[in-house]
């Protein structure tokens, strides 16, 4: 991959990094309602798996979908409003940041429920192929997700009917508090090859791997669809909100984590690539200062009037009770 | 009625392309109930598509076509399946547009048959439809007629929001015309089929013919019914039922499915607050017992809400 | 309340040895909300289980378990989720006794918290307990204080048929000694928590405090207001509201959840049938808004009933 | 396998059979309400299966049950009398063909939810577990519940959990009026591959494999409790529901289900082995005067009274409204 792409990359991976520092920090402040799931140690997925999207190919995604978003495309200011609970969020305020959505560029929305993403991504899937463009539909879930039921029934639909769905399985080794081997019994790459579904492994925090093997699946899926697996074994770094002590995980396993850093390893890949340090220093200043004014805007907005409670519960308005 | 629903559907998907229909055994063999009869010849696989038995998937499919430029109809072959479906439709249909600020729509309709009369058992006689109306982004219907069920069905797939469609199994036999050029009708609106000063009927799907039973019955001791067919219950025409009600001073309410905790329960939660001085009687409701639907034909019988209830609930309200 | 929640299931699970829990989280990390702390330790992995994220199966193993001799108590996250539960609750648990001919019982509880106060969003805030009052064959209960909420549980652990328990989020903080041998109460009875002369004011969950705060703003106008706090919301005690009803002849009902087809329609509409001769003003109803739970601090606090609104809808019934 | 448990299998293949052709007729006849799912050609698979089964194993059905119940060991008058919907029926008539029923011999229900007995098999096999006393739960189903979602939740859940449940696939290639390709791209012993559970495959018209299988499976299971699928291949002979033309099938293979018949296959098995014709004739008159007495006594029977459709909607009936 060349450098231009690696750096874009790795700019990506620091912006999503950089704005899940500034909620953790905001939420340690009080500043953000409700629950927050960081993706921090995760990012090199949504970011390898975005470069090989187009603006038309739609995602769906998770309660962790911050790096989805972002990589999708999202607004920094709407976003950061949205999780503030602000007028000016992308869905004003309304759903906070389980529900972070910007259905101009496709990205159906972060998910409250568990596994959710999957049938919505299927019939995301189905709509595009009908429509014949040569888009595709991508869907984020965690390996917790795998033993929700509509998992299930939608690898047996898309493979059925050949559906353009990339199916992105963040594994992070966790559901809450519980490490995978007491949630599931199979093995994804098993479940994928019953369905017949292509299926790749990759380590889900070198973001040039996911890049590569996202494509390759993709690629071919845009000519003749059909769905994928991609599986990316990735890290969660925090708990699984914040406010979570992770008192259940062993101080190793925590400590290794950072060893396992995608964006160090990305940084890593272009020292070797010739990459001067003040690059690193100049974009990580730019984006500081990027954050910087999208929070400071966020937490300037207003918090939404509370006419708008019983706003949009249908489209045609005149028919609300 | 199940005539009118297909000439619907037929008629919908010549109109727009963006609309295609998902369900078990609706293509190639058109339907448990006919209902999709002809739309695989007519419109090919692509549009009318048989899935596997998975009615979670198949609802969620639906709410990401809708959400990707497609106006999906899938049906869920009995009401009582639809206890499946019910994540996509409460948590993602019915929320997408409020939850993500206005952004868009979920432009999708779920057709799907209640009620018994088929001694078909607990499993697949249920009328689930006050569950939908209590969930606010969802608009619910229920036809009573061909007429209605072609206007309605029309009207719900042009809808920008989620529309669950309800369709009574014992009318769908029911024969009558359509004209030529059938309109859509407006969802939210109900529909006075009866004209009377006595007393205000509600009724919805298969409760509305034995509503105007029932109202000839009483005409032989001199009280004239007025029946609303309601058409849609969520949105439902308030308006409408309180005017009649203003003339009435009397209102029994009626439909198929349990009484308690009904849709009925909230037309007359409604008439007992701001209806409430007009009030003459009792507000009667008529609906099955506190029960599962029972399977033997003496107990189906007996189980299901009949004109002669009607007439009953119509006597105790004006006594 | 959790801190009764969790003695009631360690109660129930010394005594009767076939009482085992079933969940999400609920062991080793003892819950979301920690109401099934320390059962682990106490009981073991065999009766405390962490299932997979499967609601589907966890209740129908809840369901299974139950027809094969055990008293399973299943805790499924978050209200919200219960929509993966549904044909399990609803055409399996709810229907096997009368449907197999009162051959067995379905002795199993689902514990599940409903409610706002976290700006926890659409997705994991609903109250959807009336869809379950629809239902024959399921009870539905709802505690409002850490005694009842001990003595509800203990009765629903220990009743034949199945229960869904819903625990109000907002009430899981609230302190209260509970007596060193609690009792527990029976299903179907409402309690009076304040009497009063001039409204009743029907009230169940996090509504009942509000309508006690209501009472004493009421009273500084000389409105001696009745709460009724209803424990249990299927079967519910109509006969203890009747009663109150023809001593205060107004009647107010209030709870969080949506009040268009929730749960107040019901009794508003049971008073607007058998207690009419005794009402003098129309039926209020206080819940929230035909909207879904908005995400941000402001929406969510303006969404969510207050104990003001109570107040004013008592004053719109006495007006 | 010895002759006198061969002849018991045939004893019960022809039960069932002769008790579905009365159905048959009695439908015809108009005095069958509601639907009707014969499983006429199905029949060595409940039979097979539950030659291996002891009373306090429990069984969960689907539409498709009568062969399951009688197999079980339902009464033959009161499985009559429920499908006849008469107050003599096993259900007190309130639930009919596919609610079948009889808790005391642990038959935990037809059912009209395709797929609702996998969970409910799944936690009646960890009860039993927990119970500790050697016993199991099965599970039948078709091939059509394949897809949906349940099934695996619970694949995952028995495996996890070592749960002694048999998962009993009738794959009878329909599912209504659609051929299982249209509806399933995995095949059943993939995904059982896939969550580690063992898998037998077997002729489902072959009562004696049937019996041989299932007991390769359910006897390790009961000293040590885990999962077990076993796929039979069958034969719906009949159409869906009776009425149903099946106009959607070729007739050469309606014409070839006579080959696979599984009583046919069962009585050669039985000549070779030495068995009479008079032994056949015998048991046949038997079995015809057995069943009329039956069919008789229900047809006799009453309706239930309506004061019966609010009983037992409580325990307790003291609560109900
Ligand atoms: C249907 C449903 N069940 C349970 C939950 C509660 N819950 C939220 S996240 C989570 C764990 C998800 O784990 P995984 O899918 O691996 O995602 P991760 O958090 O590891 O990124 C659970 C159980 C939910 N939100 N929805
Ligand atoms: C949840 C659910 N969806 C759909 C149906 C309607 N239905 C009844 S039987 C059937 C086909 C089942 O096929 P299979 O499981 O192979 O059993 P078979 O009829 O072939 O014995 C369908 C779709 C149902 N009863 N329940
Ligand atoms: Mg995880
Ligand atoms: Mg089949």
């Amino acid at each position: 991959m060349d450098r231009k792409k690696i750096e874009e990359l790795y700019h990506q991976m620091l912006l999503i990094r950089r704005a899940e520092e500034a909620l953790q920090k905001l939420f340690a402040d009080g500043a953000v309602p409700g629950f927050l799931h960081l993706s921090i140690g995760q990012e090199a997925v949504p970011v390898g798996v975005s470069s090989q999207l187009l603006e038309r190919d739609t995602v769906s995604s998770n309660h962790r979908g911050h790096g989805h978003a972002l990589a999708k495309g999202v607004g920094l200011e709407p976003f950061f409003a949205e999780i503030l609970g602000k007028a000016t969020g992308i869905c004003r305020g309304r759903g906070g940041s389980m529900h972070v959505a910007d259905l101009s560029i496709g990205m159906l929305g972060a998910n409250g429920i568990v596994g959710a993403g999957l049938p919505i991504t299927t019939g995301s899937a189905l709509a595009l192929k009908m429509q014949g463009e040569g888009h595709i539909a991508v869907v984020y879930f965690g390996d917790g997700a795998l033993a929700e039921g509509v998992f299930h029934e939608c690898m047996n639909m898309a493979a059925l009917w050949s559906l353009p769905v990339l199916f992105v399985c963040e594994n992070n080794g966790w559901s809450e508090f519980s490490p995978t081997e007491r949630q599931l019994s199979a093995s994804l790459e098993r479940l994928a090859g019953a369905f017949g579904v292509s299926y790749l492994a990759v380590d889900g925090n070198d973001a040039i791997d996911v890049a590569d093997s996202a494509s390759r699946l993709i690629k071919p899926m845009r000519e003749n669809p059909r769905p994928g697996v991609l599986e990316c074994s990735t890290t969660r770094v925090r708990g699984h909100f914040e406010g979570d002590k992770q008192d259940y995980r062993e101080s190793e396993e925590v400590a290794a984590l950072g060893e396992r850093d995608p964006i160090r390893k990305c940084r890593q890949a272009l020292v070797a690539a010739g990459v001067p340090a003040r690059w690193f220093e100049e974009k990580a200043a730019e984006i500081d200062a990027f954050i910087d004014g999208a929070v400071r805007a966020a937490l300037a907005a207003p918090e939404p009037s509370i006419n708008e409670i019983t706003r949009d519960v249908y489209t045609n308005a005149e028919l609300a009770p | 009625m199940v005539h009118a629903i297909n000439k619907a559907l037929h008629d919908a998907m010549a109109e727009d392309a963006s609309v295609f229909v998902i369900g078990e055994d609706i293509a190639a063999a058109g339907g448990s109930f006919k209902a999709t009869r002809g739309l695989l010849e007519k419109f090919g696989p692509t549009r009318v598509r048989d899935a596997p038995i998975s009615e979670a998937a198949i609802t969620g499919v639906a709410v990401g076509a809708a959400l990707t430029g497609m106006r999906p109809v899938a049906e869920i072959m009995f009401m009582d399946f639809i206890t499946l479906s019910m994540d996509m439709l409460v948590n993602q249909a019915a929320k997408a547009r409020s939850m993500f600020g206005g952004q868009g729509s979920v432009p999708m309709v779920v057709r799907t048959p209640h009620g018994g009369g088929l001694n078909a058992g607990p499993q697949h006689s249920q009328c689930l439809e006050a569950w939908f109306a209590h969930i606010p982004g969802l608009k619910v219907v229920c036809p009573s007629t061909p007429a209605n069920a072609y206007g309605l069905l029309r009207a719900a797939i042009a809808d920008p929001d989620p529309v669950i469609f309800v369709e009574n199994k014992a009318l769908y036999a029911v024969k009558g015309d359509l004209p030529d050029t059938p309109a859509a009708l407006k969802l939210g609106e109900a529909n006075i089929v009866r004209q009377g000063r006595d007393v205000t009927i509600v009724a919805y799907g298969a409760t509305v013919a034995m509503a105007l039973a029932a109202a000839e019955t009483l005409k032989q001791d001199g009280v004239e019914a007025e029946v609303i067919d309601l058409q849609t219950i969520q949105p439902w025409d308030e308006t409408l039922v309180l005017d009649s009600l203003t003339r009435t001073h009397n209102i029994v309410i009626a439909h198929e499915a349990v009484e308690q905790f009904g849709v009925g329960a909230e037309i007359a939660a409604r008439m007992a607050d701001v209806g409430f001085d007009e009030l003459d009687g009792p507000i009667v409701r008529v609906g099955a017992p506190f029960a599962p639907s029972p399977f033997a034909k003496s107990l189906e019988r007996a189980y299901r809400p009949k004109a002669d209830d009607i007439v009953a609930g119509v006597r105790r309200s004006l006594a």
